[in-house]
């Protein structure tokens, strides 16, 4: 029983085991933060090495707790991302007298998201969304002197202390109809009946809250915009993906009863999420906000390939989300090399970047091709096997909206590479020395987009591995 | 063969290019992969003749097919019949002259030539694909290049131009997209041969038809979709206008074609609205050629009004027409990208392309006059030049229509080639003869590069003028096969 | 007298749920808002322990999560009252009007 | 059948020479590039005589009639099993007569211009485009195939495009190219879409099938184009008219004629050639060619005869007005076609009824070699005043004897006095005429005076009339190259074409031509009866003194008739202003109502669709930004909505 238990939770046991000694590290004397970005970088790799080592199944504390072989991969995508993301962070965490705080906040918050995506009963569950979620309303803060930073913290945790009332709401509705908690038991009871429609609903706004589905999104920009870069990155892309991990799971697997009912609601909510994030992202000029609307139309996106309700559709989610993680945060990583070093946010400032940072222009436009979908890159593989997986429902009309909608997302993506190649700019960035670190973490970002999507090997694994959802 | 040769020799150069230093190494090497790629093409096109000659009667020669999507049923599955054979030789032709235009060209040539290399390779996977999706992934792979082509090294109003262009290119693969959907949905597969052994039911025909054929008529510059060519070509540098024109537009043509012959009943029933708004192409683009003060519009104009004639030969749909817009297709790419070559040279040296303010340039660069002339006398489809070759065998095609719409059409885009010696012998004569201006007076004639690019090209126009049976020989068999359960099917019903 | 109805408490809770949700609608003073945010999550709470009493007397997890409810709220609302303290040293205010510097 | 392939050399050495002397010509034997030319084209018409010795006098003629022989035949572009376009020539009594023609006149052109085009700076440019021309022009009397004509028609245009811009530099000799180029194109146009339906009907495009088919009244092809009709009018009329009208767009007939004139702008060596002898008769070449499938239609015939008439005489009258004296010969030329085009419409198909068509290849015949006489001595003529003005002329005779003397010939020739050749062909087309219809016998009558009337008043106001103090009055030219060219009338390579020409023009009508050319292949025997000829000699001669009474001396005469008449002679003098019709529809109507609209159209209406697409975008996003109004308990309220519209629409509408 406890091997097993170090076999099957030992993700979050890592994490854990390092949340600890960040937290001895603190009590203990003064260090250099070079030294301890280092140790705490090559954790997080031991970490997801660790998670890569072997693939089990099982359920722990009378199904509370259940991994899979998809679940683990889910997490290790998880452990990439944040690995990704403290390596771009390099530059920006270096001269902050506070690095272990933000460590601990973040770890603590991805530890929550690992109890979240392995969550077999409503109430693990909700315990693991609020404690993914409230250290990031911290985090966001992290620039305590910033005015914009504490506003965005206080937003983020007013609504989401509001959405979660509404879960909780929905939560207990189905408590009440159903009487379990525990997802295996629930799906049994789950019918057409109104209540449990309404109690539905509101756990599906709560999910849409953290997936920032319009209408659901409205604190996804401004939060984007003033918390730290790393925080951002972290939201847009980490606690996104954990939420939309347990979405998917929760949709298939216990609301499979009345997947006629959450496919309208789901066409709904993308053919909206789509065309309001599009709208919005135009418009934008500072770089965060604008990542934030553009990925909350690529949101619209994942929920027309999640509409699709097949073993396809959950492999394309999150075989997209994989390709998400590399673009996206590709693109976030010179947002936040720049920042750090020039403190530039806007996409007016990056007129002309190409004469003076070729490898940031190259790496910046690649990820911001793949997040278009725009072959050879990954993305174009990501966002098409999404549509295809809507596309098997046959309701065309939808998918003709979507691909009109990949046009204005493409407009604004190729707005930035103009601003970058083609425009001039009497005051550009100057050259930028950026940190090995984060240089690192670019590189490994560019591989990632050009090869996933060629290496059938990595959907075909995560298709296999779906059967198990 | 293995076809993959094709895509591999344009991807091996770029990435040689990214690693070369200065313009001398960076265009060497362009040049070397781009003859490679044509020697490949021409070699290849010996052993398409000779299997053929050998009483090969499969549709598709050389074929290779490996999978890519398990799941999803995504092969990579390649393989060539005549057509596609035309259209890879068209390519590798124009990217050597296009290469060698852009010698000189010292503003990043790097990324230039590495985006012009890319650019290519896109038309080559394309061409090569027999599935849909690996067909759509190199569609998509050529549109990016455009736009950065033309933003950065463009003229005039070039980010706008590229803007529009990518958009509505995008937009029109967004459509193709859609149709491919369609058609996967219904057959399960995106493997063209299966597809065309299976057939498609009538209704998924009606349904789909129009996206796929409008998104790529976009691509093809079809009525009213077409305003992205005129900025578009104008904008851009001058090998990437040869490009656009010459191989990115045939990217849409030739897609036009497959999808047409993938589901005939809806191309049948739909024909009257392709072959008027090809008509309408065909008239209005010629007299709005009439209209253009600058040299690039005007070949771009006439771009439209030619490849007017590559959707109604499709829109036909029996064998001389379409054969006649293969044919044309081709034409067209060598003729426009020799055009667009003069121009090129023009503006280098005059530094203006507005037809006022040019005159009697024979007197001082009689060769580059000389190509002009060609390219305008082979544009208005004179004998002895593809343009000619390529339009008659449209009109007959489509005269063998016995309905009298369909004649009235034909009728009506004969008439553009009155038109056509209007404007053609309208900007000849007012640029190339006429009395010359003073600070025109003492400019220099084309330097090797360019003699070797446009005589590369003449060579192709008049191989195809002087001796049609030629590539005849290399299309009409597959045309026939592609058309003739066509023909059946269509009357059938 | 007869005994309380499931319907009458729910009726209750409901109503306190919708007290709160109006408060976090009109109140301007973060504090207060905050507090709006509590009675929602206690209107939740009564649902809970509601259900369970009535409907589901043999097992005890509707009670078990008001626990751990409660406990969240906590957490929530001390992380929440150090953003807001943290939000009036920047702001010199804790009305939630002043803090909207970031829009459209 | 006998061999004919060696005729293959004819059309190819002069494009041989075409294409060595445009490959090489300008750079490295510009000297030698005029011999080159003449050489070769030497050779060729050596080479047609011979063929056309054979053909005639050996092997031509099976059992008393003349055989069509295909010489060659090669399959150049298919466009399906029974359509294609067969490069192949045809030897048949026409054909080879016609290229006779070609190559001599060709020659003779080729030779003179050794002389008048000497010291010009693309003297083998324009050699070869001169060999261009004969090669396409021969291709196109060889063609077999009715598509093959057309391809060598369109080169024969573009070909006449080149020589006549031959002085590029001149504005006026572009625009007259471009008009050349663009009239003809226009008419092909109707070529084209004749051969479509011809070749759509008769299933085939080779003339010699296609004659078979659409001939024999039983055969299916011949009925379904029969039966077939459009507007009132059979398929087979349509298509034999649109045959016609790029025929009559080639052979500058009314209303397709305005290009002519002004194509006098080209060296007037290329007039000669290309304008008067060769490329302008290629319409009635082509008429003549399909004569058996426009025997079948009298509605085609009787339009060719009456366009033929009507542009004979409103060319003639044109004529008697103008004073260039290029411009004369441009609208006799024209003047003259007429005439054979209306013999051919009054023509029937075999036997005696065939006579129209016999005179009107004997009128082509003997045309080509006076008409080009006279152009050449026009050359020579302004080669020495260096103006194209009849009234700086004068008195010329003693100054340029031979050319006076050739000029003569020539102008006896075209007003038809006996023995010179005009008079033969005339009389043919006369008696054609007159036994088909007598309206046209009599407008012929009348033409044919008036004919001689304005080439007498030419001659006259060259040769005789004023003195023209050349040796001082020179307005135009500067002393040197007066000097230079005053004296005699150019060196012998001038000479020695216009004398040649001369006895051409004397002897050939002596050729018993029908014993030749027939419209079935079988000879008719000719007959030339002096009572018939009378009144047109007559009429002639009385219009001859008419002009010499007026223009022999310098008097004032003319201009009294001329005031006398103003009206019509105003007109006529601006050529019944067809040109200011043509520009009037082109720069008034089409430009400014078609081109413009179409051209704003685009810009505005389609273009401005898709920025308005963009434009609606935006400012949609715009609108709607206050969605984000940054207050974050909007937002709170915002989810309420959105989870409350969700739930009334999946609780209470879609249940």
């Amino acid at each position: 029983m406890l091997n097993n238990i170090f076999l099957l939770m030992r993700q979050e046991l890592t994490l854990s085991v390092l949340i600890f000694l960040l937290l001895f590290i603190k009590l203990g004397r003064e260090r250099s933060n070079a030294s301890i970005l280092n140790f705490i970088n090559i954790a997080l790799l031991l970490n997801l090495i660790i998670g890569l080592l072997l693939s089990t199944k099982g359920d722990l504390f009378s199904g509370m707790f259940t991994t899979n072989a998809l679940i683990i991969l889910e997490k290790n995508i998880l452990n990439l991302a944040v690995l990704i993301i403290s390596m771009q962070s390099y530059a920006w965490l270096k001269n902050n007298n506070q690095v272990i705080e933000f460590y601990l906040l973040l770890f603590t918050s991805l530890l929550g998201m690992f109890f979240l995506i392995s969550s077999g009963n409503l109430l693990i569950f909700y315990l693991g969304l609020e404690m993914s979620t409230i250290p990031l309303a911290a985090a966001a803060n992290f620039d305590l002197s910033k005015r914009k930073s504490s506003e965005a913290a206080m937003k983020l945790i007013l609504s989401s202390a509001f959405s979660s009332g509404i879960l909780l709401m929905g939560i207990s509705f189905l408590y009440g109809t159903s009487g379990t908690l525990t997802f295996s038991i629930l799906t049994a009871h789950i019918g057409n009946n109104p209540l449990q429609i309404f109690a539905f609903i509101l756990l599906v706004s709560g999910f849409a809250f953290k997936i920032s589905a319009v209408p659901f999104h409205l604190w996804t920009a401004d939060v984007y915009e003033g918390a730290p870069v790393a925080v951002t990155s972290f939201l847009s892309v980490v606690s996104k993906a954990a939420v939309l991990f347990t979405f998917v799971s929760i949709l298939y697997k216990v609301f499979q009863p009345i997947a006629s009912t959450w496919y309208l609601i789901l066409m709904i909510l993308a053919v909206v999420t789509i065309f309001i994030g599009n709208l919005f992202a135009i418009r934008q000029d500072n770089f965060k906000r604008f990542l934030a609307f553009s990925s909350i139309a690529q949101v619209g996106f994942i929920l027309i390939g999640i509409s699709g309700s097949s073993i396809a559709g959950s492999a394309s989610l999150i075989y997209f989300i994989l390709i998400y993680v590399f673009s996206n945060l590709a693109a976030f990583g010179v947002v936040s090399v720049v920042s750090a070093l020039t403190g530039k946010e806007n996409i007016s400032d990056f007129k002309g970047f190409y004469k003076t940072n070729p490898l940031l222009s190259w790496v910046l436009t690649i990820a911001l091709f793949s997040l278009a979908g725009v072959p050879p890159t990954a993305g174009f593989f990501g966002k098409l096997f999404l549509m295809m997986a809507g596309a098997a429902k046959g309701n065309y009309g939808f998918i003709i909206f979507a691909a009109l909608n990949m046009v204005i997302s493409f407009y604004y993506y190729l707005r930035v590479v103009k601003a970058i190649f083609m425009e001039e700019n009497e005051t550009p960035i100057e050259k930028i020395s950026i940190p090995l670190v984060s240089k690192l973490a670019m590189y490994i970002c560019l591989v990632g987009i050009l090869v996933t999507g060629f290496a059938t090997i990595v959907y075909d694994y995560i298709y296999s591995l779906s059967f198990g959802l | 063969m293995n076809l993959s040769l094709l895509i591999l020799v344009p991807l091996i150069t770029a990435l040689v290019i990214l690693f070369a230093k200065g313009l001398k190494q960076i265009r060497v090497i362009g040049l070397v992969g781009a003859v490679t790629q044509l020697s490949l093409a021409t070699w290849l096109l010996k052993l398409y003749m000779g299997e053929r000659a050998s009483g090969n009667n499969d549709t598709h020669l050389f074929e290779s097919n490996y999978t890519w999507f398990t799941t999803l049923h995504i092969n990579y599955h390649i393989g060539i019949d005549g057509i596609s054979l035309a259209m890879i030789l068209l390519t590798a032709v124009i990217v050597v002259a296009g290469i060698l235009v852009s010698w000189t060209m010292d503003k990043l040539s790097k990324e230039y030539f590495f985006l012009l290399v890319l650019l290519s390779m896109g038309a080559y996977g394309f061409f090569i694909s027999l599935d849909l999706f690996t067909l759509f992934f190199f569609l998509e792979v050529a549109v990016i290049p455009k736009f950065l082509l033309i933003g950065i090294w463009g003229s005039g109003n070039k980010t706008n131009s590229a803007m529009k262009l990518a958009l509505m290119l995008m937009a029109g693969s967004a459509l193709v997209f859609v149709g491919l959907m369609g058609i996967y949905y219904s057959t399960n597969t995106f493997d063209l041969v299966q597809i065309t052994h299976m057939g498609i039911s009538v209704g998924v025909q009606k349904f789909f038809f129009p996206f796929a054929f409008v998104g790529f008529g976009i691509f093809a510059a079809l009525f009213p979709f077409h305003t992205w060519v005129p900025d578009g070509h104008a904008s851009a540098p001058t090998a990437a206008s040869m490009f656009l024109a010459g191989i990115s537009m045939k990217l849409g043509g030739y897609g036009c074609l497959r999808i047409a012959a993938l589901m005939p009943e809806a191309a049948n029933s739909y024909g009257w609205i392709i072959i008027t708004l090809a008509t309408i192409a065909i008239i209005y683009g010629a007299f709005a050629t009439m209209m253009q003060t600058d040299l690039k519009y005007i070949n771009a104009y006439s771009s439209i009004s030619h490849c007017g004639f590559v959707i109604l030969g499709i829109g036909m749909m029996n064998k001389t027409a379409v054969n006649g817009a293969v044919i044309q297709m081709v034409s067209h790419g060598l003729m426009t990208a020799l055009f667009f070559a003069a121009i090129g040279m023009i503006y280098s040296r005059t530094h203006t392309r507005l037809v006022a303010q040019l005159g009697g340039l024979l007197k001082v660069m009689p060769f580059i006059s000389t190509v002009f002339v060609i390219a305008g006398l082979c544009s208005l489809g004179l004998p002895g030049f593809s343009g000619f070759v390529a339009e008659m065998t449209v009109f007959m095609g489509s005269w063998q229509n016995p309905s009298g719409a369909y004649r009235l059409a034909t009728i009506l885009s004969g008439a553009s080639i009155v038109v056509t010696a209007v404007y053609i012998l309208r900007a000849t004569g007012k640029t190339i003869m006429g009395p010359i201006s003073n600070e025109h007076a003492l400019l220099a004639d084309a330097t090797w590069n360019e003699k070797l690019a446009a005589g590369l090209l003449i060579t192709g126009i008049l191989i195809i003028g002087l001796a049609p049976f030629l590539i005849n020989q290399l299309i009409m068999p597959s045309t026939n096969i592609l058309m003739s359960p066509i023909t059946k099917a269509i009357t059938l019903k | 007298m007869q005994e309380i109805t499931l319907t009458q408490i729910l009726f209750v809770s409901t109503a306190l749920f919708f007290i709160g949700m109006y408060g976090l609608f009109t109140r301007r003073n973060l504090i207060t808002m905050l507090m709006s945010i509590e009675l929602m999550l206690n209107s939740v709470n009564i649902n809970f322990v509601a259900f369970n009493k009535y409907l589901y007397p043999e097992k005890l997890d509707g009670l078990f999560f008001t626990l751990f409810i409660i406990t969240i709220a906590a957490a929530e609302a001390a992380v929440a009252i150090a953003i807001i303290i943290n939000l009036y040293r920047s702001h010199n205010s804790i009305d939630v009007d002043d803090a909207t510097e970031m829009k459209y | 059948m006998s061999n004919y392939l060696y005729i293959l050399w004819i059309p190819l050495l002069p494009l041989l020479s075409f294409v060595i002397l445009g490959l090489f010509g300008r750079k490295y034997l510009s000297k030698i590039s005029g011999i080159m030319g003449t050489a070769s084209l030497f050779i060729a018409t050596l080479v047609s005589f011979i063929a056309a010795n054979q053909y005639f006098f050996v092997d031509g003629k099976v059992n008393g009639m003349y055989q069509k022989i295909i010489a060659f035949k090669y399959t150049w572009l298919e466009f399906s099993p029974n359509l294609s376009i067969d490069l192949g020539f045809i030897i048949d009594p026409i054909s080879v007569m016609m290229l006779v023609v070609v190559s001599s006149v060709s020659l003779m052109v080729h030779v003179f211009s050794l002389g008048y085009m000497k010291g010009e700076e693309r003297f083998a440019t324009y050699y070869s485009f001169l060999s261009l021309f004969t090669f396409s022009m021969l291709g196109l009397v060889l063609s077999a195939n009715i598509f093959q004509v057309y391809m060598f028609w369109e080169l024969v245009g573009v070909s006449s495009f080149l020589l006549i811009s031959y002085y590029f530099d001149r504005p006026s000799a572009v625009t007259a190219a471009k008009k050349a180029f663009i009239v003809t194109r226009f008419a092909d146009l109707g070529f084209l879409i004749g051969i479509l339906i011809l070749g759509y009907y008769g299933g085939t495009l080779d003339i010699g099938l296609l004659i078979e088919r659409l001939t024999a009244t039983q055969s299916t092809p011949f009925i379904s184009i029969t039966s077939a009709s459009f507007l009132g009018a059979s398929m087979l009329t349509w298509g034999l008219t649109l045959i016609f009208i790029g025929g009559a767009g080639k052979s500058a007939m009314f209303p397709l004629h305005i290009w002519l004139p002004d194509a006098m702008e080209g060296p007037t060596p290329v007039s000669a050639l290309i304008h008067a002898a060769t490329m302008v008769v290629a319409g009635v070449y082509l008429v003549a060619r399909l004569f058996p499938i426009f025997s079948m239609d009298e509605a085609a015939l009787t339009i060719v005869t009456y366009v033929g008439v009507f542009s004979a005489l409103f060319a003639a009258i044109i004529a008697c007005t103008q004073t260039d004296i290029k411009r004369v010969l441009a609208y006799s030329t024209m003047s003259q076609i007429g005439y054979m085009m209306f013999a051919l419409g009054v023509s029937k198909n075999g036997g005696e009824n065939g006579l129209g068509y016999m005179a009107s290849m004997f009128h082509l015949f003997t045309h080509a070699f006076f008409k080009s006489l006279l152009f050449l001595g026009a050359g020579s003529v302004i080669h020495m005043v260096h103006s194209n003005d009849m009234r700086d002329m004068g008195g010329l005779r003693k100054l340029m004897p031979i050319t006076h003397i050739s000029f003569l010939i020539a102008c006896l020739a075209i007003a038809g006095i006996p023995p010179f050749a005009g008079f033969f062909s005339k009389e043919e087309i006369l008696m054609a005429a007159f036994r088909a219809n007598k309206i046209i016998y009599g407008v012929a009558l009348f033409t044919a005076a008036l004919t001689a009337f304005y080439m007498f008043r030419l001659y006259f106001s060259i040769f005789w009339n004023k003195e023209t103090p050349i040796h001082f009055n020179n307005t135009d030219t500067n002393n040197l190259d007066l000097n230079v060219h005053s004296h005699g009338e150019g060196p012998w390579v001038m000479k020695l074409p216009l004398l040649i020409l001369a006895t051409c023009a004397v002897g050939v009508g002596f050729i018993p031509f029908s014993n030749f050319v027939s419209s079935d292949g079988l000879a008719l025997e000719a007959h030339t009866d002096l009572v018939f000829s009378i009144a047109p000699v007559a009429l002639t001669i009385i219009a001859i003194l008419i002009a010499a009474n007026f223009y022999k001396k310098q008097n004032a005469k003319s201009d009294k008739i001329a005031a006398s008449l103003s009206g019509l002679y105003t007109a006529a003098y601006k050529k019944f202003y067809i040109d200011e019709v043509y520009i009037f529809i082109t720069k008034k109507i089409i430009f400014p109502y078609i081109g413009q609209p179409i051209a704003w159209a685009d810009k505005n209406i389609i273009d401005g669709f898709m920025l308005l697409l963009a434009k609606v975008t935006s400012n949609i996003s715009v609108s709607i930004k206050g969605l984000q109004s940054g207050k974050v308990q909007n937002y709170a309220l915002y989810f309420f909505g959105g989870v409350l519209a969700l739930s009334v629409l999946f609780i209470y509408i879609w249940k």
